[in-house]
């Protein structure tokens, strides 16, 4: 295993997290490569961003939606999840494993420290896993 | 188009103004000969900015082409592909056609030449003739057709063929026949014949009449010299001219007298008409009278007897000519407003002077009225009578008669005499003339009456004395006549007066001549009259008194009546031109008659002998005590069966059937030739050949047997729109020819007639013809005799194999000896030495020569006097390496007449030719050239349809079996339609004008016609329609002649309802039709040619001389490909020098920019617009070009066989060459053996290389050079030197090289145990030859590049079997590819020498140059469009398409690009989706056709 | 002749290059065929689609025409192969409709053969004239119609 | 693509034999392009149809009408009005096509008017080949590219059979043998290698005989 910084992709949709936080969160992580993206809505996140994340390094995705039926688009969230166990389960055939990407639902509308605290617990799980090398 | 004489002038004007700006190079060629060669050069340079006047010999374009069948190795039809070109030619806006033209002169310099063009008349007006057929079919002369070579028969007027261009009719002339020009009147003999022939008697008489009044009166009393020059009598006996006159006069009043037809109504002239005086009513009276009197003149004859008639009448008894015949021809006379003064003599009841002072004219045609006398002993007697003395007694009932009459005189008087004594009951009347029995002056038919009739004639004796006593006459004494001319052949009879004989008769008649009466004039001074007391006058019968006229017997003494007739016309003119002062001199009608040249006289071999038609006679037991008329008419029968005999020497008869039928009033029969002076800046030669004269050969009967024809007839055979229809028939004995025999080399390879070349052509063109006459006659079996067969064409040998695998097709290589005609059969007995070296003799139903190709007589004669060198054979001289240039600068040349070649070969050098012109005058493209404008296109987008219908009369051609009118009615309320009328001829200049009107007048926005044929007129009715301002598809043909009212003219009802139908449909149709433009393409004017050999470079060079900018992509690292390889020609041309200033040219050229290293890598684009992507080691480079020449060449083939490459003596013809030339060959003393064929015509490469002959005639040339006593055997299987490579082939064997055939089957065989030697069987020798060889030289043939697979995917053109590209068309488009914009030159085409490529790659520029010379490309309307909403994207229109039109584009759907589509609508009609419609033949305007026709089919 | 005797409709499809010229030279040599047919023009037989022969048979023609350039001289290279087969794929399918194949035929023709060209436009009009009617005239009922097609 | 091919006109007939009007459906995609069921198609048909009906004593009335695929309701609804209107749907698409108009339409008899035949290619102009059987375990890779289910008329896993005549397969000699291409093939990439190991034997529950075969796709089920 080497000494590369542990890199984890952070897709959020804006209705449930906001960018500065996601941003502050991210630049108070030295020594790891955080990324935060925003979108307009988690059903927005596609397949192919999730995979890709995972061809450019990643070590681990998450994917913070919003809580259960209060999408603002009504089935984003759901959308979200579906996809998200299809990668889970295409990285297991890749042969990275299952659990590294995650969805993180709020339990309430605005929860930032139910995510802040699901994400630090993802960060430590992924950073006891093999690193990705897919790179 | 066609010429138009007036446009030239303007054009002369326009070459001035243009000359000053313009480096005085004037933008204009002229092509002489307008066969395919010159009809492609024509369209190449028009096509590129230039000026073409395309002068053509005969009536029609197409030349030898035109002639043909189907065409080698395709089995095309040849009308069909060469039509189309030649429409495009005479469509072409800057293409003048000048048919019936030769050139006459060239003055000037390259560049500004002054041309004179010689023009012959064609007699029927160009802009006004609709090629309605009228005149054809109302032609009585049926004359050998030379476009058939004599096979069949055509009309003296007639299109030249069916498909003609121009499609017009023209008149054959050749002078005037003999029996016109002997005719001392000029009667149109053999234009009353020929009428008579179509029973057009009336006709006949008028045209008789219109130079003869007299013609029932001559058609019995002529002496019809015509007969005696008639070239029928040089046959068997000359026709019956006198009789038929006879019998159409007689045809006529018989009309009269059944009451058929009325005589013409009495005229009077008019009050202020000028008075002429006749004096004499005898036939010079007569005629004069007729003649003013029809020119409005009083005129009033004077004749001292009570009836008019002269001598006809008084001289002449009723048994040969009725009174009743004279009085009705007197009668026509009278009732022109002729007074006739009778019993006033002249002299005596009236003065000459008083008539003068009286009339305008006088006319003196008194007659003579004295007989001669004999000045004889005894000539006072009572009992002498004159002659004509007794005649006119026996005419008033005066005549006393004896017993016995002695008659004296030969002449037709004395004859009439003698018949008429008997007549009055005289029992013995007997004659005596000075003439032998031959040299008796009276007509055959007299002298044979006289003796029927029992005169005894004493012919060679003159009278010595009449004997008598009481003053009675008792006897005549005779004496022996023994000359009656002198050597001058002056009457001057010389007598033995010891040699006499005595006879008694009481009754002596002199009839010896007469003279005139100069008491008759009262002053006998009046008018000079020479010794014989005739009047003097001169040739236009004025007498030296002013106004004073005379002629007949008077002036000439005693002649016939047709020369008094004569003399009558000659002063009637003459008279009315002193009356209305003009000139008398100036052309005179007599003047217009000019003989037939003898030699153009119809060949007399030919004519099939049959027996004059005997006039019917009144027995002679009716003709005792009576004067009933003894000749008889002809009955109608014999009548027209002896028209049938007339030869038609003059061709055209002038009867003016012709002139009465064409309604559009289109044929002038006067016509003149015309000199036109052309300036043009280059002239281009394409004048073709002519076959060999076959009847040279004599051992193979041509000429004399009818079923021995030569190859072009046979062509013509073949040919379903020729003589036979297609049928393979014995020209003589019937039956079809099943047995045919080819003789090959029919003045050709023949030094015995001076031929020493081979035409190449010959023997492809007669495995053809065995091949398609196959496919005509079941069974037939075709023998070819041949010496070698050379198929070295591309695809030949391939063709050549085909036919060999046929069992009804025999090769035999021999030359016959001789052909003999089995007589009853009239089969063919061919003699020759067959394959056992046996002589044999084979038995054929018909034999077919294949005659060689000559320069043409007539050409080779015009071209050497325009300055032109020619070669030994008479064909133009040039130069291997320069093979399109003449000896005079800018005077160039291709086809045939440059060296005998197949027709792809002679296009390729014509448009190769076009490229010579093309540089030359480089500077003046575009300044010459017309372009058309028109109004604006009117938008009819939202307007409702709004038809309207013309259909068309075309004379009678429609309208005599389609009602016309009822036509235009029911199509007059069909849906649409506001405006129908019928014209006479639509495509007439008023008719064309009345459309346009109509346009305007009810905002017509859809035209339908109904007419002919839309292959011909729609252009014309297109262009109406765009100077009325609608766009040209907005127009609809029905067709309703060609193909209703010709071939339903015996059902004129259902003609009728098919036309009705017909014109419905196409209104049906023409609802639908939207106005189309094409759209227009930017051109760049760059070229890219592929590949840097002699023909790349060639083609290059050719297109930057005319000014274009051009990349030459060579793959190899220097320029030459080839032609490094070569270092002469069979001709011994320096190739090093050649190759070193070609691409020393090409280096430094500016226009030129040169890849070398470099290959193709990628092509896309089309027409106009290519982008080539080029790669040169990694680097890509880029080029954009509107156009593209292949020129990716060949290379040799290498070897294994023969223990090439195991033995040092071993080598090809390549290395020979090279060692040849560096001189390091040796003989090595022994045999050099040269093997050809090797690797060649074998299934595994069954084509041809064409070179290796030659090549191998060459290299033995050069060893023998060297050293005469090399022994060298060349191992051929048909040696193809073809063309002028003959006479080296000649040469070689001359120098001692001995050439052993072999077979295929049992090719040469190598050994190298005890040196090398080569053993072959040749079918030449019993035995196997076995041959020590020092030196073993393969010829192994050309094979195509392996890179041309991969360039032709890029290109996506295609290949053939052998891997050589594929040109569009094999005979028509040898340089273009199918795609437009590609073209194709040198062995990447197909194996060939030297100067054929330099041809080729002129050819491929010249194409190429088509294409860069525009700025902007047309593209044409009618093409396909797909649909882009519906398109599924199937990509079937990639597939089906021909021409590479459809791509897929940045949708990912299928769209057709405009600039490649041909508008053949395959795509459309298979689209699955029906996305794609061709415009203009859209599926709902077929639909509307069909439902229109079937719905009125359900309904009408 | 009987008034009710049959007379054949025959459209003719006659390619421009080939069929219609050879069509237009039999005009020009006066040679006479039977009035029967009504030839429209494509510019080429492979413009014809297989909806076109059904359409003609559909409305009552009793015959179907196609004359197109002789193999190998199309002036489209290839249009008169495809057309072949289209006429070909026809005949197939009119057979299985019940229709007889006959009335559907396709010649190739050169420019140059006008008589022969005349003697298979004869020689249709006999063949369909044998086969009688169009079966659909005869089975619709509209026996009316039939005698539209009278000979004089 | 799917390739199918049309039902003669016959057969046709007795289909619809008793219907009045009957609407002739043709669908966009596959069948047009395999020349079976497009707009071109449904034109040939529809005549020949009336002309046979008519012949055969009884005139259908056609509508003729081409949508851009069968098998999607979005387009089927495009043929609605017309559906309604006829008595009877002759679908000239797919099978999948056919069921889907019948299942959207349930009072409506819709007949199938061609014959699906496979999954094929277009080999060449007019000529489709088999390429696939959906056998649902594709085994491509082994073999070259060149299914030997499909094209080898045996079905062999472990070929050739040893029957094949110059490169023709014993079975269908107008046909290559897979089996010899398989071999060319694998020579072609340099993978003759995987020819030396033996195949076992192929389970074909994820074909046609493990029973109607669905897929689903939980990730794009919402």
């Amino acid at each position: 295993m080497d000494n590369r910084p542990l890199k984890i992709y952070l897709f959020f949709c804006s209705n449930s997290f906001d960018t500065d936080t996601a941003r502050r969160y991210c630049a108070a992580r030295e020594g790891e490569e955080l990324k935060a993206i925003s979108l307009p809505c988690s059903g927005k996140v596609d397949l192919l961003y999730l995979i890709k994340a995972f061809e450019t390094g990643a070590d681990g995705v998450m994917v913070i939606t919003c809580k259960q039926d209060a999408c603002r688009y009504l089935e984003g969230n759901l959308r979200a999840a579906r996809r998200v166990e299809a990668v889970d389960s295409l990285l297991e055939e890749i042969g990275l494993g299952r659990g590294r990407i995650k969805v993180i639902k709020p339990k309430e509308e605005v929860d930032v420290e139910q995510i802040i605290r699901e994400v630090d617990n993802f960060r430590a799980k992924i950073s006891g896993l093999a690193c990705s090398n897919s790179q | 188009m066609v010429f138009d004489s007036i446009k030239v002038k303007k054009l002369k004007m326009n070459n001035n103004n243009n000359n000053n700006n313009n480096n005085n190079k004037i933008g204009a060629v002229l092509v002489q000969g307008a066969g395919i060669a010159g009809v492609q050069a024509a369209l190449d340079l028009a096509n590129s900015g230039f000026k073409v006047y395309l002068i053509e010999r005969s009536a029609a374009i197409g030349g030898m082409m035109a002639q043909l069948d189907k065409t080698f190795p395709t089995g095309d039809c040849a009308t069909c592909i060469v039509s189309p070109k030649l429409v495009e030619c005479a469509r072409n806006l800057n293409i003048e056609i000048l048919t019936l033209s030769e050139l006459d002169r060239i003055e000037g310099d390259p560049g500004r030449f002054t041309v004179t063009v010689k023009k012959s008349p064609r007699y029927v007006d160009e802009k006004i003739c609709n090629a309605c057929g009228d005149c054809t079919t109302v032609c009585p002369v049926e004359i050998s057709d030379r476009f058939n070579r004599g096979l069949g028969t055509r009309k003296a007027i007639a299109k030249q063929y069916v498909q003609a261009v121009p499609n017009l009719p023209s008149i054959l002339k050749l002078g005037h026949s003999p029996c016109k020009t002997t005719c001392p009147a000029n009667i149109n003999v053999q234009g009353y014949i020929q009428l008579i022939k179509k029973k057009e008697y009336i006709k006949a008489v008028n045209l008789i009449r219109e130079r003869n009044p007299l013609s029932a009166i001559c058609g019995r009393v002529c002496t019809h010299p015509c007969e005696t020059a008639c070239t029928r009598g040089q046959v068997d006996a000359p026709v019956a001219i006198r009789q038929l006159k006879r019998f159409a006069s007689d045809k006529e009043m018989e009309m009269v007298e059944s009451g058929q037809l009325t005589l013409p109504a009495e005229k009077t002239p008019p009050p202020e008409a000028r008075k002429i005086a006749v004096v004499g009513a005898g036939p010079s009276g007569l005629t004069v009278a007729q003649d003013l009197a029809d020119r409005g003149y009083a005129v009033i004859v004077y004749e001292a007897r009570p009836a008019a008639g002269g001598m006809l009448r008084w001289g002449i008894p009723e048994y040969r000519l009725p009174e009743k015949v004279l009085d009705y021809e007197i009668e026509l006379i009278r009732r022109k407003g002729v007074t006739f003064v009778f019993n006033c003599q002249v002299g005596k009841d009236i003065t000459i002077d008083k008539l003068r002072a009286d009339h305008a004219a006088v006319f003196i045609g008194m007659g003579l009225q004295k007989g001669s006398i004999l000045n004889v002993e005894g000539e006072n007697l009572n009992g002498v009578v004159q002659g004509l003395d007794f005649l006119r007694a026996v005419k008033e009932g005066t005549a006393d008669i004896k017993d016995r009459v002695f008659v004296i005189g030969g002449g037709n008087v004395a004859i009439d005499v003698a018949l008429s004594a008997k007549r009055l009951g005289a029992k013995d009347v007997q004659m005596a003339c000075l003439e032998s029995w031959e040299e008796m002056p009276a007509n055959e038919e007299e002298k044979k009456q006289a003796l029927e009739e029992g005169i005894t004639v004493h012919t060679s004796w003159g009278p010595k004395r009449i004997k008598g006593s009481e003053g009675m006459v008792n006897g005549i004494e005779l004496k022996k006549c023994t000359a009656v001319f002198d050597e001058q052949k002056r009457f001057n009879p010389t007598y033995n007066e010891n040699e006499t004989k005595d006879f008694k008769t009481a009754m002596v008649i002199l009839a010896i001549g007469s003279r005139s009466d100069p008491s008759f004039f009262g002053t006998a001074a009046f008018l000079p009259v020479n010794q014989r007391g005739n009047i003097i006058v001169d040739q236009y019968g004025l007498t030296e008194k002013d106004g004073v006229f005379a002629g007949g017997d008077i002036v000439t003494g005693p002649a016939t009546v047709i020369e008094a007739v004569a003399a009558g016309k000659r002063a009637a003119e003459s008279i009315d031109r002193y009356v209305r002062k003009e000139d008398p001199r100036t052309a005179r009608f007599e003047n217009t008659i000019a003989p037939v040249a003898e030699e153009l006289l119809p060949s007399l071999a030919e004519v099939e002998k049959r027996p004059r038609a005997q006039t019917p006679e009144l027995p002679l037991e009716q003709r005792i005590n009576n004067f009933a008329e003894v000749e008889e008419a002809f009955s109608e029968e014999d009548a027209l069966a002896e028209t049938e005999r007339c030869l038609n020497c003059a061709l055209c008869s002038e009867c003016r059937e012709c002139v009465a039928a064409c309604e559009k009033n289109a044929i002038n029969h006067a016509r003149e030739v015309q000199m036109i002076e052309l300036e043009v800046g280059a002239v281009i030669l394409t004048p073709g050949f002519e076959e060999f004269p076959a009847a040279k050969k004599g051992e193979f009967g041509f000429g004399r047997y009818d079923n021995v024809i030569t190859n072009v007839q046979f062509e013509r055979m073949l040919s379903a729109a020729g003589p036979f229809e297609g049928h393979i028939v014995r020209p003589a004995g019937g039956g079809e020819a099943k047995r045919i025999a080819f003789i090959q080399c029919v003045g050709s390879r023949d030094s015995n007639c001076g031929n020493d070349y081979c035409s190449s052509v010959c023997c492809m063109a007669t495995i053809k013809q065995a091949l398609v006459a196959r496919e005509h006659l079941e069974g037939l079996e075709a023998t070819i005799f041949y010496m070698d067969i050379r198929a070295h064409g591309k695809d030949f040998d391939q063709y050549y194999e085909r036919a060999r695998g046929e069992t009804s097709i025999h090769f035999v290589r021999s030359m016959p000896s001789r052909i003999v005609q089995v007589p009853d059969t009239r089969n063919l007995r061919v003699r020759f030495v067959n394959e056992n070296r046996k002589f044999e003799e084979q038995e054929f139903d018909l034999v077919v020569l294949a005659t060689g190709i000559e320069p043409k007589t007539s050409v080779t004669e015009r071209v050497s006097r325009l300055g032109i060198e020619l070669n030994g054979f008479g064909f133009c001289a040039t130069n291997r390496l320069l093979p399109l240039t003449t000896s005079r600068p800018g005077v160039f040349v291709a086809g045939a007449f440059q060296e005998p070649k197949d027709i792809p070969e002679t296009v390729t050098q014509a448009s190769g030719a076009a490229s010579m012109a093309m540089e030359l005058l480089a500077d003046s493209r575009n300044t010459l050239v017309t372009k058309k404008t028109y109004p604006n296109e009117r938008d009819i987008t939202d307007e409702e349809p709004r038809i309207g219908v013309f259909v068309c009369h075309c004379g009678i051609n429609i309208a005599s079996v389609v009602d016309v009118t009822q036509v235009v009615d029911s199509i007059k309320s069909q849906e649409g339609v506001v405006f129908a009328k019928d014209s006479m001829f639509t495509c007439s200049d008023t008719s064309l004008s009345e459309i346009k009107e109509k346009i305007r007048e009810y905002r017509l926005n859809r035209i339908v016609v109904a007419s002919c044929t839309p292959r011909t007129h729609e252009p014309l009715f297109r262009e109406t329609l765009r100077e009325a301002g609608l766009n040209p598809y907005l127009f609809e043909l029905a067709n309703i002649r060609d193909q209703c009212s010709w071939v339903h003219s015996l059902n004129p009802k259902e003609a009728t309802k098919k036309a009705i139908e017909l014109v419905r449909m196409s209104i049906a149709r023409a609802h639908s039709l939207a106005p189309l433009g094409g759209e227009s393409l930017e051109i760049n004017q760059t070229g890219l040619v592929i590949g840097g050999g002699m023909s790349g470079m060639t083609a290059a060079l050719s297109l930057a001389d005319q000014g274009f900018k051009i990349n030459l992509v060579e793959c190899a690292d220097r320029l030459g490909g080839n032609l490094l390889n070569l270092y002469s020609t069979l001709e011994k041309d320096d190739i090093p020098a050649f190759t070193a200033g070609l691409i020393q040219r090409v280096e430094n050229h500016p226009n030129i920019n040169v890849y070398r290293e470099t290959e193709l890598a990628r092509v896309a684009g089309h027409i106009g617009n290519f982008l080539v992507t080029l790669s040169r080691n990694e680097e890509r480079i880029e080029v954009s070009c509107g156009a593209l020449i292949v020129a990716t060449g060949a290379k040799p083939a290498g070897t294994s066989e023969f223990l090439y490459g195991k033995s040092q003596q071993v080598l090809t013809q390549g290395e020979l060459e090279k060692q040849l030339h560096e001189k390091t060959f040796s003989t090595g003393g022994g045999n050099v053996v040269m093997i050809q064929c090797v690797g060649s015509r074998n299934p595994e490469r069954p084509y041809c290389s064409r070179l290796c002959c030659s090549r191998a005639v060459k290299n033995a040339l050069s060893i023998k050079e060297k050293d005469p006593d090399a022994q060298v055997f060349i191992l051929y299987r048909d040696v193809r030197t073809y063309g002028f490579r003959e006479t080296y082939y000649k040469k070689a064997r001359e120098a001692g090289v001995v050439f052993i055939r072999y077979h295929q089957d049992s090719p040469p065989k190598i050994s190298d145990a005890h040196g090398l030697v080569i053993t072959v069987d040749s079918p030449d020798f019993p035995e196997s030859l076995e041959m020590e060889a020092d030196r073993v030289v393969l010829s192994t043939g050309i094979i195509p590049g392996e890179d041309n697979k991969v360039i032709a995917d890029m290109l996506k053109v295609p290949l053939n079997a052998d891997g050589f590209y594929v040109e569009a068309h094999l005979k028509l488009r040898p340089v273009d590819f199918a795609s437009e914009g590609i073209f194709l030159c040198g062995l990447a085409h197909s194996p060939k020498f030297v100067d054929e490529n330099i041809s080729q790659a002129r050819a491929a520029a010249a194409r190429a140059a088509t294409v860069l010379s525009k700025t902007y490309l047309d593209v044409g309307a009618q093409v396909s469009h797909v649909n882009q909403n519906k398109c599924i994207s199937c990509m079937t229109c990639l597939k089906v398409c021909p021409y590479g039109a459809p791509l897929v584009n940045r949708d990912q759907k299928a769209e057709i690009i405009g600039a490649k589509c041909m508008g053949c609508g395959i795509c459309a009609a298979e689209c699955p989706a029906r996305a794609i419609q061709l415009s203009h033949f859209e599926t709902g305007q077929f639909c509307m056709m069909l439902d229109n026709l079937l719905a009125a089919g359900n309904s009408s | 002749m009987n008034a009710h005797a049959f007379e054949p409709l025959i459209v003719g499809f006659f390619c421009h290059y080939c069929a219609y010229a050879s069509a237009d030279l039999a005009g020009s040599m006066r040679l006479q065929y039977p009035p029967n047919i009504r030839i429209i023009r494509t510019p080429c037989t492979g413009r014809l689609e297989v909806d076109f022969y059904l359409r003609a048979f559909e409305n009552g023609a009793d015959g179907v025409l196609v004359a197109g350039c002789l193999e190998g001289g199309c002036h489209f290279i290839e249009g008169n192969l495809v057309a072949k087969r289209r006429v070909n794929q026809t005949r197939d399918l009119l057979a299985e409709i019940g229709i007889e194949k006959e009335r559907l035929r396709m010649v190739n023709i050169s420019a140059a053969m006008g008589r022969p060209l005349a003697d298979i436009i004869t020689d249709m009009i006999k063949t369909v004239r044998e086969l009688g009617p169009n079966p659909l005239k005869s089975t619709s009922g509209n026996k009316k119609e039939q005698k539209d097609f009278v000979q004089i | 693509m799917i390739v199918a091919e049309r039902k003669t006109i016959p057969e046709l007939i007795e289909i619809l034999k008793g219907q009045k009007k009957v609407l002739v459906l043709g669908c966009g995609t596959c069948v047009t392009v395999c020349l079976a069921g497009g707009e071109r198609e449904v034109s040939i048909i529809s005549s020949a149809l009336r002309i046979a009906s008519r012949l055969a004593g009884f005139s259908l009335q056609i509508e003729e009408l081409t949508i851009e695929r069968q098998c999607d309701n979005v387009f089927i609804e495009k043929a609605a009005e017309a559906i309604e209107r006829n008595d009877a749907v002759l679908s000239l698409g797919c099978g999948a096509g056919v069921q889907a108009i019948a299942e959207r339409y349930p009072a409506k008899p819709v007949y199938a008017g061609l014959n699906t035949a496979f999954l094929g290619i277009l080999e060449e102009r007019a000529v489709w080949t088999e390429k696939c059987v959906a056998c649902g375990a594709c085994v491509l890779h082994e073999y070259g590219g060149i299914c030997p289910i499909t094209r080898c008329a045996k079905h062999m896993l472990n070929g050739p059979c040893g029957g094949s005549r110059e490169d023709r397969c014993e079975v269908l000699p107008d046909r290559p043998c897979a089996w010899q291409l398989i071999y060319q093939r694998l020579k072609g990439i340099g993978q003759l290698d995987r020819l030396k190991q033996i195949k076992p034997p192929k389970n074909w529950n994820a074909s046609i005989h493990g029973g109607l075969r669905v897929i689903v796709r939980e990730d794009h089920r919402i």
